[in-house]
């Protein structure tokens, strides 16, 4: 189990075998690497920066982390999660799941991209021909209005 | 107690980062919300809709009838945006 | 869009870098990597062994691949298997679909490996302490491919 | 024609590729299955069980009541897994 944030790049085949040197019981092994895009809801974005919360993110991450080992048959998970500004292409994120059957490594990988998207403190500012720009959260992916009333 | 500011709520306040004695009479974060947003205009505009703002209180995730005793930290901010 | 079939490993950090070489408009990439299991329906396999069906194994992955971007909405994919002898721990098989959105990405490599267990002309064996024996089909993929059709 | 064969159907074969001439009266892959099937107790025991067999013919999957003619490359196999 392995969360991390960090200002540099990762690269995912070795993260992966660093996450897997001497198992012989995973079968499968599903990733999720976010990247920064050039168009974000139809404006141009030339960079991203990533703003965190030092301290809390990586409980938050570990705290994710150990929710999809509580609901997924996973036996390794990693999440890398980078800060600072990024152009596009750039990587920003990255999940691994593994476990001895397929369906479980995409299940948990799935869930842990959703889950960091409303519940690890991340913000991103956009740079747009206007200036920058604040991402806002998705009404869709955001329960936390209610936590919060 | 410890107090930080993130994204556009950070813009707002000019402040990342403070030390600030806990108010007479604040015991929760609604509390502490109001005393805020008296400090001036940058803080009143920071916590003018409180349904784009979101806390921590010792980085664990609050609500507004959370309980805030000094000593906390305290953080305040917009809502996720990672991945 | 690349398909390939080779005895030799890959690299799935090198893999991701040229698939997505240039690229400002993906914002997730989904991949899946199929490993060697040491264990098999409760039987120990030391090494399994791939069979394929030169010529045609690699019109179906291209086939499969072609499905895909019919169903999904991705702007890139890869597949890559290989054949002949391998170990536990050892990868077999690495798909990867990127996209503007992560779902899509998610969903078109569950897809791809779906596809690839009952429509490939791959055939495994697996040596196990009674000698080799033949990977039998599952019914349980059988399920997965219909789920698509 | 060219006749191919994978995997346990290789095996009881004996052959893993040939050149057959296709037999008078042979115009479906059923006809041809029972064609091979005569050949011998290692072809016979390939093709015993039909519901494990499956086909492709000149590289696409095929059924068993799909034609043949000369000239054909028609391989013979267990359900594929790959994967």
């Amino acid at each position: 189990m392995v969360v991390r944030v960090q200002r540099d790049d990762f690269d995912i085949g070795r993260e992966m075998d660093a996450l897997l040197a001497g198992r012989r019981d995973i079968g499968g092994v599903a990733s999720f690497t976010g990247l920064v895009r050039a168009f974000s809801d139809a404006r141009n974005v030339g960079a991203l920066t990533l703003e965190h919360y030092p301290g809390m993110t990586e409980k938050a991450l570990a705290a994710i982390e150990a929710e999809a080992r509580e609901r997924f048959d996973i036996q390794a998970s990693l999440i890398v999660h980078r800060f600072g500004r990024m152009e596009p292409g750039e990587r920003i994120v990255l999940v691994i799941a593994a476990s001895a059957h397929r369906g479980e490594a995409f299940r948990a990988a799935e869930f842990l991209m959703d889950w960091l998207k409303t519940k690890a403190p991340f913000w991103k500012s956009e740079e747009t021909p206007d200036g920058p720009q604040w991402v806002e959260a998705r009404a869709a992916d955001d329960n936390a209005v209610e936590r919060w009333s | 107690m410890k107090l930080l500011y993130f994204a556009w709520i950070r813009e707002r306040t000019g402040i990342h980062e403070e030390t600030w004695p806990l108010p007479d009479g604040v015991t929760s974060l609604r509390d502490l919300v109001a005393a805020l947003a008296a400090r001036g205009p940058g803080f009143a505009h920071a916590f003018a809709d409180l349904k784009q703002v979101r806390a921590a209180v010792n980085q664990e995730t609050a609500k507004l009838d959370d309980p805030v005793s000094e000593g906390d930290e305290v953080a305040f901010f917009p809502p996720m945006t990672g991945g």
